[in-house]
């Protein structure tokens, strides 16, 4: 599909550990904006009861890209947002560290919150990613 | 016609490989095509009901009619985050 | 207001810029931990349809802390929150520059956004901080 | 008693001072107290379904009786964030 709006998507699906000071610096946002909603998703130490030492995601990355992508032009739709970027991690991630980096960039803080919630709520309800744990 | 089939996750686990290649006849649907994979794969069959189909990077409903050379990947319930 | 919770709390109200790679160095999460909620909001270059060049934002300090620990409090009480650090910067504010840092740290996402949400709207009800635009 | 009063935000422009200090009979309520302002500072009358008065840093109602050497503030709604 192509980004055919002026909201600026970012995308990465990546093995590498996410990088939030960078992420952080590359941020870029108008005068007309008021709110930037940020999620950072950890791997928690036990699922299901069962204590962890990792958990290893696996993608089916083609299918991955274009469904995020439907839900980015379904967002832009709904919310008047200036910026969406999402950073999913792949392979084995460790406990405490982050499998997903979200960051939304609104004008006002309901529109921002809402459209994050609802983006990482379309991701786990469409995108091809499972998670395995790792003892 | 020859049909590419992907499986992702514990389906994986459950067929022992991670691509099969279906000959079928024209106008095979993805309906009749998974009921011919639980026959192959017969431990397909308990996940019948929570398993995704997509062919390409869409997800299709069972009557979806398959084209020759079209892509088939069948997986369980997403988990991403 | 003694502060008697295990929850990490931490409250800034500062005339300097908010130096959010500062903060993100000293973010601290246990392995229970799976979600980071995080909120800044921003100045933005228009106040009621008029074009602003800052904020000038007032507050009344002793009752500010006070209230906020309340707020704190009763956020902790309801939600299973690990920690909450927020920072909100006072006097002039320039456009396109944060005036107020969020972070809250939980478990599971839905409770972090939940009690992000919660909090900012206890404070734009009780927490004794004006805004002036600047022309 | 002696009943110390400040001001913040646009009441402090309305009043043309940040504090007063009001002299007042014993057991003064807030309301009485605010009623009294309000004479000795006629602009405040315009604001006053939107006053917000606390005593110390916690926020009193009207009837809240108070106690010789109590801080009173009062101010607009708040706008923080």
């Amino acid at each position: 599909m192509l980004n055919t709006s002026l909201v600026n998507r970012h995308l990465t699906i990546t093995t590498e550990p996410i990088d939030e000071g960078a992420l952080l610096c590359a941020r870029t946002m108008s005068v007309g904006m008021g709110a930037v909603v940020y999620f950072l998703g950890v791997v928690r130490g036990n699922e299901d009861g069962k204590t962890i030492s990792a958990i290893e995601y696996e993608a089916f990355e083609k299918m991955v890209t274009h469904q995020f992508n439907v839900l980015f032009a379904e967002m832009e739709k709904r919310w008047p947002i200036e910026s969406v970027r999402l950073v999913h991690r792949i392979g084995v991630v460790k406990v405490n560290e982050p499998s997903l980096w979200v960051e939304v960039i609104a004008p006002h803080r309901g529109e921002a919150f809402a459209a994050c919630q609802w983006l990482i709520d379309g991701m786990k309800r469409v995108v091809p990613i499972w998670k395995k744990p790792v003892a | 016609m020859e049909i590419s089939v992907h499986f992702y996750s514990y389906l994986k686990e459950l067929t022992g490989c991670a691509r099969t290649v279906e000959t079928l006849a024209a106008d095979t649907t993805v309906g009749v095509l998974h009921d011919q994979l639980m026959e192959k794969f017969p431990k397909l069959t308990a996940m019948k009901k929570s398993t995704l189909i997509s062919v390409g990077v869409e997800y299709q409903p069972r009557d979806y009619v398959l084209h020759d050379g079209e892509e088939v990947s069948l997986f369980p319930p997403v988990q991403g985050g």
